[in-house]
């Protein structure tokens, strides 16, 4: 029991696992006993899992939902997380994935008894190759990183058909840690190359370094500063001439939507993060989905299987000799994509390119606010989102980590920080376009507000945060002796 | 334009502050080369309702579960999910949260995330789990990973056939581009399990790993005591894969025939089918493994004032700290489906998962009994199973239509990816089938 | 903006509203414009809705959910509020009234056309005469008081039609607030009648005023001590006798299920709180239901329509000409009779009979953990809550109101206080059944801790709640001077 | 027993500490010739799985406006809600919450009621309105229960014809037991409004109030100018019942005419139709009369250290504390569909609200003449209407069951309430029903 006292501040923290409640023998669960073996040998029998929990109903309930609120969410706070693109997810989306006819389909039921389910796969594609400007479309992968992977495998079974899978892949110094992870597990040496200044890549860079022996360059676009790479087209040549094959990380398509389409920037495959542009919830970490797009050229070596429209009827094939095989079981995150496909007719093709522009509208009005105050990354024109350092409150021994756990006590959900690794402190911004004006005001005087006590009250700043459920937690120690799982304490 | 919410005075205000006269100019420094060609070429938007009438005419023309009678396994199983699961995961605060990077306001996910690893040593018998990763075919891909970190040196990989053959061509695609390894296939005997003589065979001191399902694909329990042998004496590593972890519930577990990695695919735990996905892969270990991992764990600790408080940990193995010498690319996972999980079991219980494995169980034997004895159908296995098992049906092709007019998917017919298994169905039967449904199975099958 | 200072205590209390958020011409909804006229004459529209909201659907979103964080609910904190019954609300049954097959029917759609929602009332009125031994049931009352108020009603048109309505309606002192109300509703004037020491009704008590103006007697049983009304036929017969009818207050009904049926107690009516006994959520204040049960001779009377079985199939009948009529347009509450229905079928009459004994049981458990701390009202049996006053506390100037408020801080919601009103401070504690023994035990802990805290430092008892997002409110300022509405500030 | 927490050894300890041996002494002060015929005759208890599969059973059985074409109103409607509005109400905090006794731990719903408090002043024009009641025909029944309330020794109660007969049979209900009240009903003329001269005619310094639909139930809006003369002539209060809310985003309201209590069904703004209910009543009225007030208030205040808080009000009106002489008998109320059309209102928002009932508006006119043209259908009434309206078809028993094969309930049939009203359709056309649907009405209409 929380025990009140002068130690009681409201925060409701130190709640019980599942595993400290309960009583032997409760379960939420009622089947009544069936008549009847099992069928198994008893040797092949485990015993009861220990340890399990056994709790009731109730219970269950009360204890997630009292978890619940330890979280800050989309629909409780401004959740400006850069990279992220944490927009508003619908409602409906969430209704539509629940009915039956999606969500009670099993993937090994024969092809022609989900025509539903196919058509709603044949036309995503369309739709994504649509707005990104790509040819063909598989929505396999299961997040950005394994369409990283995929797209990846595309490029070396392609350059390995045409003789040499070559040995290395460019990676921008500001590129997303996914980037270079998917580049060695697709069997590829990294080679890092700097973003100028300014936070963008030159032509010149790439061409110091793009030889034979280079089979892709994975680029960012806009960057991970929020900064549009004007010269991807002049990239793109330099990788094309020798040879390469230009990948794009389109985690930034948010920021594209009628604007530019990557398919017209040179780029020959890309991942989409339909967690981010298309609306579907984060979860926590997932599921999301990270379909990949590719030029014509590449369509053989796709994953199977691929859905093929047979006047007016679909069918899966497998027939595909070159391609580079099955990234995910079954049909992918489906019903991720069942939920981007509602959130993209929901909006059609304005609403989409509207999304965009609304999106940069939000960035750039928060760059406005608070570019006085604290220094910019970049000072070229940013896109979806904005990226600032600490460099002006460090004078104040205040750290971007301080501002931070200190923008939790003003309840707003902090930027992405020290990320991309280029930029010392950085605290990249992405409001999205679904926030109001009123709540970028709310952050901006908030970010301001931190400035100042960091000049007149630095320790407020960097003991922060003062009002949630746990104070900062100390995660070396948690490195250092790392407790894994709950244990029965042993008495 | 449904969720955008800037008024023209919005915009007009923000652009001011901003020092633009419109939207127009946020994008001048695109290349106009580029912003010529970049409308899109849609349909309008609709209205929610427009929406919802649409999806739900998709969504008709599937055969779904809820209408038809499927006795369909092979990796994603048709259970009974309690209410409860669906109204902790559709709450806003788990549902629309991020990664939690930030652990001051993201206990909640980070203490489910925690249970969650402990329930899955629990179920397991491992030592330590992590906290998800895609599915079961990319856990076992990734286990095949982490144990060539672990077997320096060596190169081969040993793989049962009898393994879900999706998760076959994952792992091969997974190791196709990495030059220093190579992948074995071993036979299966006629008891349905891995040739355990064929295995030892094949074992060598190149050989970094063997990989089973457990139960494996046709329904059946892989009996490991002869393979941990196999491999301890050439030093090869044990990998289990299970698709159907509600038979954990049952069986020992994995850690208790001293499997080094234990993985599967996590959907039968109180995820809904979703033509498979998404669901989730859950990957344990032993723990002296703990630091090859992949994908996200959480640990304990504490804060100033001494609370308990959860947090990622042990990052460093991570691509966003490590980037090209992660142990593993992932960075988004499936969160959300293993708080479902976590949910799920949590609700079953100690004494309900038990239940729930033995209600399957004994109306597979049942099933299966009645199948052979009613409906003249052949068993082809003979190693014990849970709750999926392959019979002959002899005419397989002719017959399928009857089924399909009754609604009923009878199994998964296997010739797709084991020639040699013409007219064999594996047929699945969990608690969602009710007797009444067995009998109009067999009836179907009898021709009656 | 939550300014955080030192005033910032992480309460979050201060949410602007509805009407304080938004921004001119922002909507939440979208549907394109609709060409043509809308038909009606210009005099007969109105200027715009001033003052009405102008918010996105986020925004409108996290207003709301933000606002569910200041709540106390049974799914976050324990709830054990007297003569409410704040049991588990099952999730099935929520999942189940969302079909639209129940959720999307029209009350005036041709009755052939709704068989299976006919089934379903037909089925539940049987269940609930069984439950509660009568013989026929009404479905119509839309909660409790208006249940009590068809029932009264019923014994009216039964005695005019007898010859003489009566005019008046014995109630205790003990009974809810909605008896004598609705006695007045239906025409009588309200006798009280004392409860003993032991807050029981004595038949002699009833004896002294029951005469041939008295047209029935309206009783709670277990009555709002939690104690069985031991002489209740006794009693009957004194009302019977003297040409008046008995009305059971039902709403303790979930201590009774399968221990005493009111049918056999000598009742002529009842009504049945569904949003207790029967397990369908309190809303923050309904929806309920509060179906009328009868005996045979009071059939006539029910409210129209009724539903008739004809072999296997269902049909609405009107023409009873001795009718009251009709209570409640269309079906009543129809959404919390299919959840009523659905607890039903899901416990069965094993977990109907199991559910009170559980809820006996909890009660009589608290009870004694509290009872050598807390004075108790009555020293009779409890049944499924007990009533303690504050007799003990008030010694240290501490009353039932500090007591309550400063369970808050403990992470509970208060029992009943100041009901009924015979028990001067009265703190009236119904756990349910489907609490376990911890969480009492955690309760009594609390409840324990608080009188030692009244002993020891009154003052933070009194100036408690500490933890909440707003302290004590001033109610008498809200009386004095009623703002009931927002209005936009003049300025 | 699913719910009941208790193990064996729970009950024994508990018993241990209450001391007792067995459950059944807890109960044994109670007459055992009662206990005796208490046990329960129903079936046994079912898994989740069988409850879920038998309601949906059963509801398969019922059209529903999924699958059918409506056209129905009368009371209730089919309109668009928003996705967030179950989202929202789904939220524990609120579904499961009591009435706010307590209120610093019910700020969550005090708040909302409020709001919504406001948004029924702004919608209906009125001075003050009350957090609601049980539905449309309670609140007509308790507006008239205030008026006597107010107007000491009238007796006269003055209804139309043309409200809703449910309504007109609830208040008849409630008024029959007090003895010092007179029903009278007024005709209605041949635009379907209230007859406004009978009505002159049937005021005397006995009325205690009159009671119109605004709409109508034929759908017709009533012209408020003659009635509220008339009523100023004698003294009687004007009471208005709006069973169709939307409407008031587009007419003029109550309060514009000069109303003294507006009351109506809340239904339409958010709840979904389910046969009926729950919905709520909403009441309104001028600011004088406040203290007579039936249900709950929530009003403002702060607390010690002027934090803003809502509480609930004036409670002296009400039935927990004046007893017997209480303004009402209401306790249980409908909070959690008044949440539903808090969050409906606030989502569609000034604009939004309009919007909808400009498109019911013009889509019931466009019907309306289409049925007259290309159906041949007569029109009925000649008042100005909202969103329904009456048309005569004749042969209407006939033709009747064309309309049930081709799933379309194309209006409510009146002769069941005026028999002179034989062969008469109230017809209602809502957002809900797309262009096609009415192209399809009009032509079954046409026999087409
Ligand atoms: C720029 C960038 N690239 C790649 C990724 C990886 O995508 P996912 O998390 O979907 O695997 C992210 C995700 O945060 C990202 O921001
Ligand atoms: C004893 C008793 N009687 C009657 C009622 C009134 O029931 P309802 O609130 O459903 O109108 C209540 C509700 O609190 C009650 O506790």
């Amino acid at each position: 029991m929380r025990e009140p006292s002068a130690a009681d501040d409201g925060r409701r923290s130190n709640l019980p696992l599942i595993f400290e409640s309960g009583s032997p023998g409760r379960s939420g669960f009622f089947w009544p006993e069936e008549k009847g073996p099992s069928g198994l040998p008893a040797e092949l029998l485990r015993d009861e899992i220990a340890g399990f929990p056994e709790m009731g109903e109730l219970e269950v309930l009360r204890h997630f939902t009292r978890l619940s609120h330890l979280n800050f969410s989309i629909e409780t706070e401004f959740y400006p997380l850069g990279s992220c693109t944490m927009k508003y997810n619908p409602k409906v989306n969430e209704v539509v994935a629940r009915l039956p006819g999606f969500s009670l389909l099993h993937p090994l039921a024969p092809p022609e008894l989900i025509p539903g389910a196919l058509e709603l796969l044949f036309q995503l594609e369309g739709i994504l190759a649509e707005i990104s400007g790509m040819d063909y479309v598989t929505l396999q992968p299961a997040a950005g990183a394994q369409g990283e992977l995929t797209g990846l495998m595309l490029i070396r079974a392609c350059l390995a058909e045409r003789g040499n899978p070559r040995r290395k892949v460019i990676v921008p110094d500001t590129a997303h840690g996914t980037n270079p992870a998917s580049s060695t597990l697709c069997g590829y040496e990294v080679i890092q190359v700097s973003s100028n200044k300014q936070g963008i890549i030159e032509p010149q860079t790439v061409e110091q370094v793009m030889d034979e022996s280079v089979a892709a360059l994975m680029i960012t676009n806009p960057n991970t500063l929020g900064v549009f790479e004007k010269n991807i087209q002049a990239i793109a040549d330099v990788v094309h001439k020798r040879g390469g094959l230009v990948y794009l990380d389109g985690a930034n398509l948010n920021a594209l939507m009628g604007i530019a389409k990557p398919g017209d920037m040179g780029v020959d495959v890309l991942h989409i993060n339909l967690h981010k542009t298309f609306s579907t919830p984060h979860g926590g970490g997932g599921p999301g989905a990270g379909p990949v797009g590719v030029k014509a050229f590449l369509r053989d070596y796709l994953p199977v299987p691929r859905i093929h429209k047979n006047d007016g009827s679909y069918e899966l094939r497998t027939n595909f000799s070159k391609t580079v095989g099955r990234v995910r079981s079954f049909f992918g995150n489906f019903g991720i994509l069942v939920r981007a496909y509602t959130y993209i007719i929901s909006l059609g093709s304005d609403g989409l390119e509207e999304a965009s522009r609304m999106a940069l509208l939000n960035a750039n009005y928060v760059r406005k606010r608070l570019e006085n105050t604290y220094s910019l990354a970049s000072t070229e024109p940013s896109m979806h989102e904005c990226v600032f350092t600490d460099r002006q409150q460090q004078k104040q021994g205040v750290s971007t980590l301080d501002i931070a756990k200190r923008l939790l006590d003003y309840g707003f959900h902090p930027p992405t920080i020290y990320f991309p690794l280029v930029v010392s402190g950085a605290l990249m911004i992405e409001p999205t376009e679904t926030e109001t004006r009123e709540t970028l005001d709310a952050f901006a005087d908030a970010m301001l507000a931190i400035a100042r006590e960091a000049r007149e009250d630095s320790a407020l700043v960097k003991t922060s945060p003062h009002t949630t459920p746990v104070g900062r937690l100390d995660e070396a120690r948690a490195a250092r002796k790392p407790v894994l799982r709950w244990e029965a304490k042993k008495d | 334009m449904r969720y955008t919410p800037h008024t023209p005075s919005d915009k007009e205000q923000m652009l001011g502050t901003i020092g633009l006269n419109k939207i127009e100019d946020l994008v001048e420094h695109i290349p106009s080369s580029l912003r010529e060609k970049a409308r899109i070429s849609l349909p309008e938007g609709l209205t929610e309702v427009a929406v919802k009438r649409r999806m739900a005419s998709l969504a008709a023309k599937n055969a779904s579960a809820q209408d038809w009678r499927f006795f369909l396994g092979g990796g994603i199983y048709h259970h009974a999910i309690p209410s409860a699961v669906d109204a902790i995961i559709s709450r806003a605060e788990f549902a629309t949260s991020y990664t939690p990077y930030q652990p001051e306001v993201s206990q909640g996910t980070l203490t489910a995330m925690y249970e969650f690893q402990t329930l899955i040593c629990q179920l397991t018998g491992m030592e330590v789990a992590n906290s998800g990763v895609y599915d079961g075919a990319s856990a076992a891909a990734e286990a095949v990973l982490m144990a060539r970190r672990l077997q320096d040196g060596r190169r081969r990989v040993l793989v049962s056939r009898a393994l879900h053959p999706q998760y076959r061509s994952v792992i091969a695609t997974y190791l196709r581009n990495l030059e220093d390894v190579e992948l074995t296939e071993v036979p299966f005997a006629p008891s349905g399990a891995t040739d355990a003589a064929a295995l030892a065979k094949a074992l060598d001191d190149q050989a970094m790993c063997v990989v089973v399902g457990y139960p494996n694909f046709f329904g059946v329990v892989e009996d490991l005591v002869p393979l941990r042998q196999a491999c301890d004496r050439t030093g090869a590593l044990l990998i289990t894969v299970t698709t159907e972890p509600l038979s954990l519930a049952l069986l020992k577990p994995p850690g208790a025939w001293g499997v080094d990695i234990a993985v599967g695919e996590g959907q039968s735990l109180g995820v809904p089918m979703t033509l498979g996905g998404p669901g989730y892969g859950f990957f344990a270990a032993q723990k002296k493994f703990v630091r090859s991992m992949p994908g996200r764990l959480v640990g304990e600790t504490v804060d100033a004032e001494g609370r308990r408080g959860f947090v990622l940990t042990l990052s460093t193995r991570e691509q966003h700290i490590r980037r090209e010498k992660a142990t593993s690319n992932i960075c988004t996972s499936q969160s959300l489906c293993v708080l479902a999980s976590t949910v799920f079991m949590s609700t079953l219980g100690k004494t309900g998962m038990r239940r729930l494995a033995e209600v399957n169980a004994a109306r597979a034997h049942r099933a299966r009994e009645r199948l052979i004895k009613e409906a003249g159908l052949a068993p082809v296995f003979s190693g014990p199973f849970f709750n999926e098992f392959v019979l002959k049906v002899s005419g397989w092709a002719e017959r399928r239509g009857r089924f399909i007019s009754n609604k009923i998917v009878p199994g998964i017919a296997l010739s797709e990816w084991y020639p040699e298994l013409q007219d064999s169905l594996l047929i699945c039967v969990t608690e969602m089938n009710e007797e009444e449904e067995i009998e109009q199975l067999a009836r179907t099958f009898s021709g009656r």
